[in-house]
């Protein structure tokens, strides 16, 4: 979604041509600027497409590549993620997330939104574009579906032999710790109202040094009143860090913890339907343009960007695995086409705003060689039972996309570069000081899901238990935690 | 009687089938099955998993036949399931002692 | 979609602040208001949302829970009705349900319109916020998907038994004599300009007698000018009464009609593909954000409002069924979950624009106990055989939700209240009085449906007969009415 | 899309009331209109759908009807086709489209937008309405997944038993010869602004016959500078001929060139899964709304209009297909339908924007008639293999749309008529020409696309070679080119 | 010992079942088969292609028991499975010579 | 020739396979059934319907051995397919009397 200070900035520049007369018609409506319908309508859509990505999309990306008789136990993990943490969400939440946290105003929002409270139908939020608003009640529909999505990636990592007992304790918890400060981090900002204010102010105040100073504060704390991420000024458009490395995390300490299926290398566990796994990954491609031309939170210029790089990197990352495949493996399988689609759109989804479409291309087609080496060799020889790969695409595939926003982003790269709502323009891009931000937003993630993780899943185990017994688990989870089968033929 | 039990290569279910009519076999009992002999299987990769799969689809084919016909049978599906290359398939004879046809009580050959 | 008089002001009340200024531009455009392209833009998409849940959406969620050989049954009647319906709609149903219908008013439109005669590209219809109009055609076309999936839904509850022909016989009978009148009963009205300037005659008036005496009259017959239920005042945001209780009766009562399946109770009936029920549940949620979010005709705050709804009380509705049963049964199931997501979808239709987000979930929540309370408990009691529980989810649904938004929405219980057209203002609220125009509302319904449906389930029965041979439905319907087989592996 | 000179201006008049105002606002800011963002967000959904018809769409539709050993290979073929093309588009087909050809200007493009040089999220393209524009970005993410699926179409012809090899050589030689070429021929045009400024010099000039000749000079310039096909003056508002019958020819030669499937005619071969044929062709239908109405290029009443024709006459040809069958062949099979109803999409794709609704049922009842007939007798009489009836429905239905245009576009038949920029309003509409405008349309569409598309196949026969081995055809593509199997249950 | 095979109407089994179960039979094995006998099958059409389908979805029931207990469970199968109606199916019986049960390596009688 | 049917649970299948290949056997027909004897099942509900399911997902190995190899054959399976808990399965012989290899028409013992 969104991201740091500057970066935010990067879409006004893109859209000044368009955004011009709109803010202008803004500004004569005064203090209240109103919704464009046309944003309404299309976050309204984008978050409807995120939605439709998560369920059937990702239970189906995931639920074909099980064993039948685990088929039904993957469903419901990931339509339970989406139903608990919608409630959830607006019962806390999206205060966490989005409030003002006081003195942990860095790490965490506070609770003045609980329940969404103050919240109508006519409150409307800040884009990243100054005088452009949309209705409260869609940003907070929007951030839902991202909350709802992330626990579900993590699913695939321990699928087929969690206990869904211990899993339906760990999903609630996990949001709660991990995941909300996390959004919080990252996401939430001042806004480029208070900045670009207070940054005129100084500008006004002219040579009056006791205005002036005044006013610097002013910019000072607006510029402070953000999430620690957030603060450090990396690049995420859509949710890199927050979304897919944290799930990636998330997932690997879970796989290891849980440890590996019974009869793992032995027993052969090949997918059930590929047919379904297909069907997952095209609605994930297609609900992904919510995703990451959604982020944009208008209906503009850089939403576009983002569209046209959400189909070239995923199309390059496609063709990436099925050439390397073809080399190593003698064949191209579908399963790696898709596989390299979802690993590019993984990738692309920090820097759709931000690159341009043929650095798109590049960054796609690297993520789709990279993670296939991971998925097909690393994995086997670090030897975990990262069941469906959520760390070897989601984390893999977001690391390579953070650090690679930090590249392509260079305006001579074709790049958009980065604005500075305090000038108003986009400023010099320094390269090497914007990946070493990136890495270090890598760097945090990782270190922020690792540990909190571990401790949520050694804890769900001591509470629950995480595993079946191994009879259990041959049998099938469906049978076992659900009473019920997938097929009936 | 005899029951026939051949194992055949799925695509020449219809041509035994035919084969066998023809001789005035009245009916006959399918199963899908999965064969392992010499014919050698393939390898299927999954990301990093790669399976050799050793097991081949084949079709089951029982046919309960007077003993007099089992001969002029054998040699029916025998020509009509041969290809000529590894994996065409077993035929197995073994004695049934009673039969009966459920609908009408009959046993043996009227049941047949 | 839309209700009664004062309802629609509800809207208006929400939208306030984000109208005003449209509203202003539009009286600057004089006489005639244009769309608004955001508008034009979230109205198209929302009626294909709702063809998705249609096709494959609903075929989907039923199909799966039929046996195989009935697969393609299930299919073609979805389908089909959708075809049929989609063409009659054009040719008189637009007509006969949002035309002034002369004597009849009170209960169905005209003929005026048939074969949408006078319609053009630039043809423009009210919409519940004075001054906001979108292009006729849009507005034809999302109604359009209402009457096409409505007795889709009625097929579930006599699945498995019921001929072709015969259902191809019924569904334009069933949507000719109970549907359109339904529509027009329920959404037909004068629309806010007509009552809102009647309204402005009288102020105008003054002391002026005669004036204010002609004025009144003007104000009385629009409001006279609507449906009978609409004229009630009940309140039903996007649908429940028209489409859920009306498919949910008729359902039930072509399920006893027709009666049991061959082998009830005897032989086992399994779903025969959860994961397709799953995939049409999914897609049932993502298209129902069309459906409900469309019905507020514009792409404002109330559009979002009942987004916001329409994810939570679904997710409450998910858990709420996923509890119970596993306190009841042991395990909570996919079906379960999936079901009771369907269950909170159709209890939050009617209130998706009036109540606030925490009145959805406690609706939700108590949609998913009482119709899984109704489906696993009080169906086996009464032993009637509604196949896949149309008259369990969607009537009982249906009613829960239509006494609950004359509850929820209150203000003081965080709900939108609401509007009067003719103060300009909302209203205050009196539950005992809403809820009892809800009431009658659905009793009415209740009557409407459940007698003349009976009357053509029967008539049907004669002229070419309900029911296939015992031995043609052990066979299954798709061999015997349809020739084909679903699955060939 | 698009569309000849006359016929985009069609549109115009329809738009009439609705664009006025808009036009206004745009006239104030000068030179350069800026994007509504209503439009905007249409179009960028639009795509979406487009991307939605093709995967999972088309791929299902066509995935299920052949054997489950060849379930992937399908699967596969669409989506690299989606891959391949995206990444191809942006490099340098977007500029073979939609540039100025120089010398080959009738025929083809140039390369001076290759790599999307020039192009930023600020540039926007002109729609058919005079100061209404959309961003470009926009505009090449919608015509992408134009190029996308016009290729995938072409597999269902020779599906089962093509190499892979063969078919990833094929695909971008295809959209390179004969795509792009017939997209600029047949889209490529000055544009509206170009014209009618032409126009108005002329009125202008008045008296003085220097200036008048440099005016009329400057329109014949405006008018020349347009794609061959285009300035032919036939209909096709959303691609019957670029993409349609372009395909169906090319799938045609490719299944006579290759061959009858092993075993075609003596073996059974039994769709495996009607239940994904019938997803892929609802979600073709609910995409299909994204290929016609988003071919208006805005959110107004022709991209209404031609919803509402998406509607009806898709539902008129399921009919259409399901009478017939039934008459014929003595019971409606759900495969019938659903391949009624595409052949429905496909004959008013043409015709979207210029029938009117009672015109767009006859023409789908009449498409879903025809393409009946010719998928079940004439194909098999003349006996060769169109596995997927590519040639039957898309071609046949494209020629029945095209034509149809031609005469359901007059006023008289509740058509919308032709606009005339140059005047500005709809011309007189003859008949007669009309339709031999589209004749030759069609007719030089079947000789492009043949001739080149054979030529093609024979160069990739001789470089890879087109077929597998006997055995290996028999064995299963899925195995054989890509080392997996569709479905272990 | 003796095997018993019944080839069954699909939704007869539970009858079946239940009755052999009544008799004190331990134990059984079903199969999903294809069957072709008398009893004829449909057509099946897709778009331009008609298939004349002869093979019925039937259950195929094999029970190893004591050959005393051979006739009662004929006669229970066949009273259970029969509708008087082609295509009800037969029963074949056959000898088994030796029968282990793999959990306690007990052969024979005590195995089943 | 004597046919070694075995029944035994689904994922001892590659053990078994594995143990018969070692002693040479050259070939196997496998059959995915449902078993019904002393292990018991489970309850599936769907709703307002709950289903006791009494039949258990097993494979049938069937495999045609000379005379001499049956007992070899029946300890090597017993070996590979024991778990000790209900349910393991099941092993039976019966005679066959003639074998042909279709491929060649070769019979009896060449034919294995
Ligand atoms: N000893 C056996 N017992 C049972 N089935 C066998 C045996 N040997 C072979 N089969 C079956 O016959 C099929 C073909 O045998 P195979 O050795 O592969 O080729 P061929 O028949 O040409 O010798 C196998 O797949 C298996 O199903
Ligand atoms: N000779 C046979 N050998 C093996 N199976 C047979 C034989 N004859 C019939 N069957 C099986 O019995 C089933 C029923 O037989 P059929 O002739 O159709 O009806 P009926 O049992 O009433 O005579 C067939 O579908 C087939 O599975
Ligand atoms: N009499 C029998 N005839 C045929 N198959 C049998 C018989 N008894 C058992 N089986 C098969 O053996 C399987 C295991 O038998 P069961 O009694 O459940 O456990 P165990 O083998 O440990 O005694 C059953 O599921 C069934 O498939």
């Amino acid at each position: 979604m969104m991201t740091w200070t500057k970066s935010g900035a990067s879409r006004v520049a893109a859209l000044a041509a368009v955004t011009l007369p709109l803010f202008a018609s803004a500004a004569l409506a005064a203090e209240a600027p109103t919704p464009n319908k046309g944003d309404t309508a299309f976050m309204m859509i984008a978050a409807v497409l995120v939605l439709l990505m998560t369920v059937p999309g990702l239970a189906l990306f995931y639920g074909g590549l099980v064993r039948s008789k685990n088929m039904l136990s993957v469903l419901m993990q990931v339509f339970y993620s989406v139903a608990i943490v919608s409630v959830i969400w607006v019962v806390y939440g999206y205060s966490m997330a989005f409030t003002e946290g006081g003195l942990y105003n860095a790490f965490v929002g506070g609770f003045s939104k609980a329940f969404l409270s103050g919240v109508t139908p006519d409150s409307t939020v800040e884009t990243f574009t100054r005088g452009v608003v949309i209705p409260e009640y869609v940003f907070i529909a929007f951030q839902l579906t991202f909350a709802c999505i992330t626990p579900a990636l993590i699913a695939g990592a321990f699928a087929e032999r969690m206990k869904f007992s211990a899993y339906a304790l760990f999903i609630p918890l996990w949001v709660t710790i991990v995941y909300f400060p996390m959004a919080h981090m990252v996401w939430y900002w001042a806004g480029p109202e208070a900045i670009a204010s207070a940054a005129k102010a100084i500008a006004d105040a002219g040579a009056d040094a006791t205005k002036k100073a005044a006013a610097e504060a002013a910019l000072a704390a607006a510029n402070a009143n953000a999430g620690l991420l957030f603060s450090w000024g990396a690049l995420d458009f859509a949710g890199g860090t927050v979304v897919h490395i944290n799930a990636g995390i998330a997932g690997l300490v879970g796989a290891i913890i849980i440890g590996k299926r019974v009869g793992y290398g032995r027993e052969a566990m090949a997918p059930h339907s590929l047919t379904m796994t297909m069907i997952g990954a095209s609605l994930l491609w297609v609900g992904w343009f919510g995703f990451n031309a959604g982020s944009a939170l208008e209906a503009g210029g850089t939403a576009a960007l983002a569209m046209i790089n959400t189909f070239v990197a995923t199309g390059a990352a496609a063709l990436g695995w099925m050439i390397i495949e073809n080399m190593t493996k003698g064949k191209p399988s579908l399963l790696g086409m898709v596989s390299g689609a979802v690993a590019g759109l993984v990738a692309v989804t920090p820097a759709a705003g931000f690159a341009g479409p043929m650095g798109s291309i590049v960054l796609g087609f690297v993520s789709g060689i990279v993670c296939f080496i991971f998925c097909s060799g690393i994995k086997n020889a670090l030897g975990y039972d990262d069941a469906l790969d959520v760390f070897g695409v989601h984390a893999v595939g977001g690391m390579i996309g953070a650090i690679g926003t930090g590249i392509l982003a260079a305006p001579m790269l074709g790049g958009t570069g980065v604005f500075d709502y305090t000038t108003g323009k986009v400023g010099d891009f320094d390269m090497m000081t914007q990946v070493i931000a990136q890495a270090k937003g890598v760097g945090f993630t990782i270190l922020w899901s690792g540990i909190l993780s571990a401790i949520l899943f050694k804890l769900v185990d001591i509470v629950v238990g995480l595993r079946p017994a191994t009879d259990e688990e041959r049998e099938g989870l469906d049978i076992v935690d659900h009473g019920e089968r997938a097929y009936n033929y | 009687m005899k029951l026939i039990t051949a194992v055949i290569k799925p695509f020449k279910l219809e041509e035994v089938r035919q084969a066998l009519n023809d001789l005035g076999v009245q009916g006959m009992t399918v199963t899908e099955v999965k064969g392992f002999g010499r014919q050698k299987g393939h390898t299927e990769i999954y990301r990093g998993a790669e399976y050799a799969v050793s097991f081949l689809p084949k079709i089951k084919i029982e046919a309960v036949v007077a003993s007099t016909d089992v001969d002029r049978a054998i040699a029916a599906i025998t020509a009509a399931a041969k290809t000529g290359q590894i994996g065409d398939g077993k035929i197995f004879v073994s004695t049934i002692e009673k039969t009966v046809r459920i609908r009408t009580g009959e046993s043996d050959l009227a049941a047949l």
